[in-house]
């Protein structure tokens, strides 16, 4: 059985509209960030999700979490559905699932200690019976994440980015959760830091047998880390996959362009790019159909009708394009 | 300026506050305060006359410097004869008082009613955010007017009928302030990891909310004790022979002509007592407020 | 070097801060030639943005240019008085700022924003009246279909919020590119935005290039932007550079230990599986710094002799790198 | 603005000034004191005679009653009649209300007209001399007690100097017509220079009196967001745009400053029409303020009542004005 | 040339039959006449009036004179009198079933009758001696015009007898009236007769006292009512204004609950008489600008006399406290309105020095009247210090209410049937002797009950340029500017 278990989860946001709208039967404004997604992640493994800014990536980590209450759907974790439970169950839950966020300098409450801040989960839980005990759980985990003891009293506003983070994780990883959300823990680090944390949150995993959906919208990252990879499109998961086959075999466009727009290094030479107009529709007015198909080299006008369904293209890989039996390939080398 | 080394355990607030101490203006504005605070306290060891002893024979005396003083009455009498000077070192106490009870109700309320409407939303908002546009709707002093004739005259009711309103405007900067904070992705940590509503409300989003309520709280105790003057001047202040300094000016005004410093004098005090909170309070948003801190 | 349109010699800025005097940018040469593109990389807080500041003049209190010499186009910039200095921004230098969101005045439309550039430099245009203002229209609404911003004429009276992300750092091109510079600073142009949005940009820089022939300078802390656009690199390390050469060559052969720590931390699919070896430690203070190797805590191969000021040594025909390993390699 | 905004706009107002209807109401209401012993004072009367005046005043009905009497009648813009003035307190406040507005709107000018400029200069001469004579000046403006600020300049000006009068809006030489109630525009239309002097000279000293804290505070806000916006990229990218030092001062910064100027400005005048009482008692200005203040201790319901409502609808549209102004500066921000 | 009156309060408004104010009627009445007015030292005379002939104790006639008439131009005749006076005492006199707040004024008027084209006959329903000195306070109005213009207009406009007519009222700030030149003459028996003497007159009203001195002494206005007591050597010194006074008719005194926990034993009430310096708070405070009192009534009231005093003696009010049982003496509050606050602290300082610890708590008038006026019911505080107004200078309109069993103004809860019967045969009694004696007893007893505190009549005083010739005050605080010039 799968540790977690996704079926059809929407979180819609409701813009703010007044009376007179709401009277004069206005449509509302429904942002659609999250739509109907189905996933699972096995226990152990990391699932990649992938997408442009703005597709609903953290909503997405966030609603699994309810963090933010999703609309619709059903989340299992570990047999028991998440989206059902009281608050008194949901308190015991969340210590088994955590979540790690993008910005070192938001998520850390500026005006606690490093010591509280960490100690704050075995506050809530009662994991700790005296103080003694905490500290010295706290200062066990931020030694394992490469703090110094001696910086267990100092104030978030005192560390670096990359240390901030670490942080962060100690925060996580305290209760001893088997699951965690990952939302672009190293987005906002530099490289040599970023480095870091991927090693950090890789070695972490292997020690503590955890389970994570690690977002980010860096192919490279995921490519490396993730052992499979969702891939988002305003709110929509268009390919998945193990992420070997994803990358050497991309099948939807999006996919295929997402992958020839990235820089790399190693390609020091010009390539083909996959040039995509436009931007990422408002998911307030989503396109009809394929919600790609604006900005699709390979858009016919079945695309703006149909919905494609999901299909399975291979083990474990599926894509949702109407024109994947086509088997069109948008990217090639160009010759040196 | 020297480099500070950084402490170990140096919380914002520390540092805020070494902020606070290097500005040399604000400093000396803030002891100012303290000064008055202490004159307060210890006014009855200070103040060289009984402040409420009258003695008609000593009706409107100048001050000490100007023909008819004398320096056992250095600042003259008043109307009824009482030494102007002991009476403002105990009218400190009021007027400080008034001031410090006044921001202290308020600032409680304002920030319980903003936490609530800033984190909880919904009717709670609705509910707030409209008492708060009626409220501001009124005109202050009229409100103030209209409570004290409802309630009638004392110091309590004065401190009633300024904190009604006063409350207002903490919440309103709570509520901003906590709309804000509410979505910072710490407050978010804090219930991924099972925190209640009042953990977040009062563990997390309080204490950051809190130091743009300090500044406000100081600039307004300021407006305050201007405030509770213009209400003795309307008639509605503290009650005879309390002296307050607004009710000194008040009924001094009427002297101005023959005997300018019966008004004059606790109108100095006014202004420097609330001069040297504006000061202090400014100091004080420049050390907390990283935006103005170069 | 005869073709270089800017040179850059010992450039200092400080800042003077209340924890101390941050050395932001500490002897900095630069040299961008003609018509070439010249990528800057570094670490967040290694001064590329405060370098480029100063040469346009345009560090604020608290911060100010200690020493250093910035000749433009055979012109001593810093020699300059404001007024000279402002006919030379805009007009002959251009730049764009790091953050498209917050670089464009949310109060002005865009049209009045690439307008006003125009008024301020264009001597080309007609004296006054009608037939400047159609002449400003005319080049505006080329400027943004040069950019690839369609519908310019109805575009040009909407304000910056109304546009996307990638709209607006593209407005902002144009808006640099209005009196056709001969240099384009552009200050991370792609860093908030998404991939596929980032090459649109980049490609849109390349392309400009080409056609105006222009000198860019790329700064970026994404070594595959650089890989894949500038003909030279400069990598910079808590104010110094550590190295520079031909873009080719510095990746395919880093000198520096700097660098070649940055290559080899970056995550990349091939290396599913293997561990990466990011750089330990962290950037230094700046405040204070002692004068020796600035990567000196964090360098694998550090020694005693990393202890003394390190210069820039030539490692090549056209390289040079700031590490004392330079020579023995060699030798 | 869409109309559904307006009607939106208009619709927020309604439990606003119900709000305020109520609590002056009930404030009033149990405010100890009966308006009829009030009136009768020392004089004499019978019983019977003072049920009659009760009744006139229609003070017989319970207090429910009377409350709904007078929401049914607001509602149709009739507020009753002042107990004193025998008339619609509609009318009386309409007769008081140019002096209060065009004191406050002159003390909201001049305030703008130097704290705006004078702010922009503090904050450009960040740390000069200049920045901290403004700012102690300013410091001084919100700290002056405003009643016993007045006294000083009237003893000063009036009294001992004697270059502007005591009191009152306008000497009685010169006879205005009054046309908008407003002496400075009624003198001009009249083309009557010399009485628009006069009216001017008697508005200075209330005017300063009333506006200086105003001014203070705006000083200090402009050169707050002045500062602020000054460190936003986009005005370092105005300078490396190359554009003139003015125009990237006043077209690109002072446009994005002037936004919390506005709402400051908006609370402030909100403040200004209902503190002006105190300034209007010792410039024996007639406006309206003095005749509220008046009427709470004659516990003049009706009176009472209809002018907070007015200060509540002006709060609100003052508001509103503040929200117009703030499309024109900020583009981002829709009705 | 102009004359500036620098005025406490502006009018409410013009309708002599609609307000009730002391200050309103000040200023209407130099656009109005009324039948009857008071010469300078309050003597009622006939002003509209030629003469006045009481036809039995409950009828009045009045003969009018002719000639008189309205700033409209027409003449005034006996019908307007009627008019005027049914307006008045009518319930629903006004129209539109409004009765006019001053009916009270007017007594027990049953009705008022044309006997001929030049008489009018009042007839009272019982006896009330007071009538004539009532009247002057009632102005004739225009029985055309009031119809025609209705009372919204004659609220915002006039058309009286007076003589000034009105010609502009900025309200809340001035009045300006400029002389009626068909004016018949005012009172024959106060002189001079004729127009008036100034072309303007002008009502600036500023609230502000010392606002007030000021604009007296920069020269702006040139009569000054209200002018404070700690003023008067100021103004005096000043070479170009000058004080008038006159004798008030207001009395100030101190209520002390009767019923209450202290002031019910004499001995604590004439402890406190014995306690309270009065020369030196008149000399002090005052400035010297008021009389002393020993009983309720002004020495220039009607039936006023010479009364025991109860000397300021510390020893003998502590003696007496002593004897009460309150050797260690007590604790009580003053209520007082804010403008006596200073009168009350040094009255309270003089109490508390002979043990009568007092502290002053200054109210609201509107709450005080509510604690103090109770008709009866039970009151609560201690001692109130207030005045009560004798514009009429009649004892019946001060006494009864402030000492009869229950009535209006009986803040002490004083009862005493004696006195009670007293006070209404004296109400009813025609012939002045003997009602004069009548409220000397009725003085007497008082005087041995203490109930009151009685302390002092203040003068009213009035600041004034030395430019202003021909004015004086009046007792009943009427600025009549008729007989004013200015140089
Ligand atoms: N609280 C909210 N209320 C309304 N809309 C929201 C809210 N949170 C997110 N959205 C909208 O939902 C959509 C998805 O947002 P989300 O933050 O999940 O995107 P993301 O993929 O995480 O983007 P990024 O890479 O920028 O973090 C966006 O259009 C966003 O504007
Ligand atoms: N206004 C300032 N006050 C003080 N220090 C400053 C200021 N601006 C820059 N610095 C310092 O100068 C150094 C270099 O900053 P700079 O902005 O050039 O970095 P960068 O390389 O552009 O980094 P990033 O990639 O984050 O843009 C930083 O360490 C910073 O602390
Ligand atoms: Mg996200
Ligand atoms: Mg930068």
């Amino acid at each position: 059985m799968s540790l977690l278990k996704v079926e059809g989860l929407s979180k819609h946001y409701e813009g703010r509209d007044g009376i007179f709208d709401r009277i004069t039967g206005r449509e509302k404004t429904v942002v659609r960030a999250v739509n109907d997604i189905d996933l699972t992640v096995e226990k152990g493994e990391i699932l990649g999700l992938i997408g442009e800014s703005g597709c609903g990536k953290s909503t997405l980590g966030r609603a699994i979490l309810r963090l933010h209450e999703p609309t619709k759907g059903r989340v299992t974790f570990d047999g028991a559905e998440v989206t059902a439970l009281d608050p008194a169950q949901m308190k015991a839950m969340r210590r088994r699932m955590q979540i790690i966020f993008q910005d070192p300098y938001a998520s850390l409450n500026p005006r606690r200690t490093v010591a509280e801040i960490v100690g704050l989960p075995l506050r809530l839980h009662g994991l700790a019976k005296t103080d003694a005990e905490a500290r010295e759980k706290v200062a066990a985990i931020c030694a394992r994440v490469g703090l110094k003891p001696g910086q267990l009293d100092r104030y978030p506003h005192q560390f670096s980015g990359g240390q901030r983070q670490r942080i962060g994780i100690a925060r996580a990883l305290v209760s001893h959760p088997e699951f965690i959300v990952c939302d672009e823990p190293v987005s906002a680090l530099d490289v040599s830091i970023q480095a870091q944390i991927i090693a950090l949150l890789l070695e972490l995993k292997r020690e503590m047998g955890l389970t994570y959906l690690f977002i980010s919208h860096d192919i490279s990252v995921i490519g490396y880390l993730a052992d499979r990879v969702a891939v988002m499109y305003l709110g929509e998961i268009v390919e998945m996959g193990p992420v070997e086959e994803v990358l050497a075999n991309p099948r939807h466009p999006y996919t295929q362009s997402l992958m020839s727009a990235v820089p790399e290094v190693d390609h020091a030479g010009r390539r083909k790019r996959v040039r995509l107009t436009g931007d990422l529709p408002s998911p307030l007015r989503p396109p009809s159909g394929c919600k790609f198909h604006t900005r699709c080299p390979l858009a016919t006008d079945a695309c703006g009708k149909i919905v494609p369904k999901t299909e399975t293209v291979g083990p474990g890989h599926t894509a949702a394009c109407l024109r994947l039996a086509e088997n069109l390939s948008l990217l090639e080398e160009v010759p040196a | 300026m020297t480099a500070d080394t950084p402490v170990a355990s140096e919380s914002i607030f520390r540092r805020n506050l070494s902020n606070f101490a290097a500005n040399r203006l604000a400093m000396a504005c803030a002891l100012i305060v303290v000064l008055f605070a202490v004159m307060a306290v210890f006014a009855p060891w200070i103040a060289p006359h009984d402040p409420n002893e009258t003695d008609l024979f000593r009706r409107l005396q100048p001050p000490a410097w100007i023909a008819g003083g004398e320096w056992s009455f250095l600042l003259g009498c008043d109307a009824l004869g009482r030494d102007i000077l002991s009476r403002i070192i105990y009218g400190a106490r009021i007027s400080i008082f008034i001031g410090l009870a006044v921001i202290f109700v308020a600032t409680t309320v304002g920030i319980l009613a903003g936490l609530a409407a800033g984190y909880l939303r919904g009717w709670v908002d609705i509910l707030i955010s409209r008492l708060v546009d009626i409220l501001l709707g009124f005109p202050y002093l009229i409100f103030a007017i209209g409570l004290m004739a409802m309630m009638g005259p004392g110091l309590w009711n004065i401190i009633l009928a300024l904190a009604y309103k006063e409350w207002v405007i903490p919440a309103r900067v709570v509520r901003g302030e906590t709309l804000v904070t509410r979505e910072l992705e710490y407050v978010e940590a804090a219930r991924a990891l099972g925190a209640s509503r009042w953990h977040i409300m009062l563990r997390e989003i309080l204490p950051n909310v809190l130091s743009p309520v300090i500044v406000v709280a100081t600039i307004r105790m300021a407006h305050v004790i201007i405030l509770e003057a213009s209400l003795s001047f309307l008639g509605l202040g503290v009650q005879p022979p309390t002296a307050s300094w607004g009710s000194m000016v008040s009924d001094g005004r009427a002297f101005i002509l023959e005997a300018w410093w019966v008004s004059t004098f606790p109108g100095l005090a006014i202004l420097l007592l609330v001069l040297a909170i504006n000061v202090t309070s400014q100091g004080l948003r420049d050390a907390f407020d990283p935006r103005f801190s170069e | 070097m005869k073709d270089a349109l800017l040179e850059v010699r010992g450039l200092r800025t400080v800042f003077e801060t209340r924890a101390g005097r941050v050395c932001a940018v500490d002897g900095v040469d630069v040299e961008v030639r003609r018509g070439e593109c010249l990528g800057i990389v570094g670490e967040s807080g290694s001064g590329k943005s405060v370098t480029f500041s100063s040469v346009m003049g345009l560090v604020k209190s608290p911060g100010h240019i200690e020493s250093g010499t910035v000749v433009f186009d055979g012109r001593d910039l810093r020699g300059l008085t404001p007024r000279e200095m402002r006919a030379v921004r805009g007009r002959d230098i251009a730049m764009t700022m790091q953050d498209a969101l917050t670089a464009l005045n949310p109060a002005l439309t865009v049209g009045e924003q690439i307008a006003e550039v125009l008024e301020a430099h264009d001597e080309t245009l007609p004296a006054r009246g009608a037939a400047r203002r159609t002449a400003i229209r005319n080049t505006s609404v080329e400027m943004l279909g040069l950019v690839g911003i369609p519908s310019a004429e109805t575009r040009l009276k909407q304000y910056p919020h109304e546009f996307s992300g990638g709209m607006r750092q593209r407005i902002m091109i144009a808006i640099a590119l209005a009196c056709r510079p001969k240099l384009l600073i552009a200050d991370e142009p792609t860093t908030a935005l998404d991939v596929t949005i980032q090459a649109q940009v980049l490609e849109l820089i390349s392309d400009i290039r080409a056609r105006l022939g222009m000198s860019v300078a790329l700064i970026t802390h994404d070594l595959g932007v650089v890989a894949e656009h500038c003909d030279r690199v400069m990598v910079m390390y808590a104010g110094q550079v550590v190295e520079e050469g031909p873009t080719a060559e510095v990746i395919g052969a880093p000198k520096h230990p700097y660098t070649q720590g940055l290559l080899a931390s970056i995550p990349r699919p091939g290396l599913r599986g293997q561990p990466i070896h990011p750089i330990e430690g962290q950037v230094p203070d700046l405040i204070g710094l002692p004068p020796q190797c600035r990567f000196y805590s964090r360098c694998a191969h550090r020694r005693d002799a990393c202890l003394t000021p390190v210069e820039m040594r030539q490692a090549g025909p056209q390289r040079r790198a700031r590490c004392i390993l330079i020579g023995e390699d060699e030798a | 603005m869409s109309l559904s905004k307006l009607l939106e706009r208009i619709a927020q107002l309604l439990p606003v000034l119900l709000g305020v209807s109520v609590i002056v109401f009930v404030m009033m209401a149990l405010t100890p004191g009966d308006p009829v012993q009030i009136m009768i004072g020392d004089q004499s009367i019978t019983p019977e005679q003072e049920a009659e005046l009760r009744r006139g005043l229609g003070l017989d009905r319970p207090m429910i009653e009377r409350f709904f009497i007078f929401l049914g009648n607001a509602v149709q813009f009739d507020f009753g009649e002042s107990f004193y003035h025998r008339r619609p307190v509609g009318d009386v406040i309409a007769e008081r209300l140019p002096a209060t507005i065009e004191l406050s709107l002159v003390a909201l000018i001049v305030a703008l007209v130097t704290a705006i400029p004078l702010g922009v200069l503090a904050a450009i001469r960040k740390n000069s001399i200049f920045d901290r004579i403004a700012t102690v000046g300013s410091l001084l403006g919100v700290s002056l007690p405003g009643f016993w600020f007045g006294i000083l300049l009237l003893m000063l000006f009036a009294v001992h100097l004697h270059i502007l009068p005591v009191s009152g809006r306008i000497g009685f030489d010169a006879e205005v017509r009054m046309v908008t109630g407003f002496l400075l525009i009624d003198t001009l239309l009249a083309g009557n220079l010399r009485a628009f002097g006069d009216a001017l000279a008697h508005l200075i000293l209330p005017a300063i009196t009333l506006g200086l804290p105003m001014t203070a505070i705006l000083m200090r806000v402009t050169r707050t967001s002045m500062l602020e916006v000054l460190r936003q990229d986009y005005v370092t990218f105005a300078d490396a745009k190359g554009l003139s030092r003015r125009r990237v001062l006043f077209r690109h910064a002072l446009k994005n400053a002037l936004i919390p100027t506005v709402s400051v400005a908006a609370i402030e005048t909100g403040s200004l029409l209902g503190g002006n009482m105190i300034v209007e008692t010792v410039f024996g200005w007639p406006g309206l303020g003095r005749l509220v203040v008046e009427s709470i201790f004659l516990r003049n319901y009706p009176l009472v009542q209809a002018a907070v409502l007015f200060y509540a609808v002006t709060y609100v549209l003052l508001n509103f004005i503040a929200d117009l102004l703030y499309t024109v500066l900020n583009p981002r921000v829709k009705l | 040339a102009d004359l500036t009156v620098g005025f406490t309060l502006d009018a409410d408004t013009l309708d002599p039959a609609n307000h009730r104010k002391r200050e309103t009627e000040t200023i209407i009445r130099n656009m109005y006449d009324g039948l009857l007015t008071r010469d300078s030292s309050m003597k009622v005379v006939p002003e509209i009036a030629e003469s006045i002939t009481q036809v039995s104790p409950t009828e009045y006639d009045f003969k009018l004179r002719t000639g008189v008439k309205f700033h409209d131009g027409s003449d005034m005749t006996a019908e307007d009198v009627k008019f005027t006076l049914d307006r008045i005492t009518k319930d629903g006199g006004m129209g539109d079933g409004v009765t006019s707040p001053r009916q009270g004024l007017m007594g027990p008027v049953a009705s008022v009758d044309i006997v001929s084209d030049d008489t009018v006959r009042i007839t009272l329903s019982e006896p009330w001696p007071i009538l004539p000195a009532m009247l002057p306070n009632q102005q004739i109005v225009s029985k055309a015009w009031v119809e025609k213009v209705g009372n919204d207009g004659v609220a915002t406009s006039e058309n009286g007898t007076g003589p000034f007519k009105l010609v502009e009222w900025r309200k809340g700030d001035a009045i300006i009236m400029e002389r009626f030149d068909d004016y018949y003459g005012g009172a024959a028996d106060i002189a001079p007769v004729g127009k008036a003497c100034v072309d303007r007159v002008i009502f600036k009203v500023i609230p502000e006292s010392a606002s007030r001195v000021a604009a007296l002494l920069a020269g702006d206005v040139d009569i000054i009512n209200e002018l404070p007591p700690f003023s008067v050597a100021q103004v005096k010194n000043n070479e170009n204004t000058d004080v008038l006074t006159v004798n008030g008719t207001r009395s100030f005194f101190i209520a002390m609950n009767m019923q209450g926990e202290f002031f019910d034993d004499p001995k604590v009430r004439e402890a406190a008489a014995h306690a309270i310096d009065k020369d030196l708070i008149i000399d002090r405070i005052l400035g010297g600008n008021a009389a002393r009192i020993d009983g309720i009534l002004s020495p220039d009231a009607f039936g006023s006399s010479e009364l025991p005093r109860y000397d300021y003696d510390l020893e003998k009010a502590k003696a007496l406290l002593a004897e009460a049982g309150y050797p260690d003496g007590l604790d009580v509050t003053m209520d007082v309105e804010g403008a006596f606050k200073d009168t009350a602290e040094a009255v309270a300082s003089l109490l508390t020095k002979a043990g009568i610890r007092t502290k002053v708590e200054v109210g609201e008038g509107a709450q005080l009247v509510d604690k103090w006026r109770t008709k009866g019911a039970p009151k609560t505080g201690d001692m109130y210090f207030t005045s009560w107004g004798n514009g009429s200078l009649d004892p019946f309109d001060i006494f009864t209410p402030t000492h009869r069993t229950n009535d209006r103004g009986n803040s002490a809860g004083y009862s005493n049937p004696e006195l009670d019967a007293l006070l209404d045969t004296a109400a009813v009694e025609m012939d002045t002797e003997k009602r004069a004696a009548m409220y000397h007893d009725a003085e007497m007893m008082i005087n041995a009950d203490i109930p009151y505190l009685y302390l002092w009549v203040p003068q009213d005083i009035y600041g004034v340029s030395k430019r202003l010739k021909g004015w004086k005050p009046s007792a009943d605080s009427r600025i009549n500017l008729h007989d004013a010039c200015i140089e």
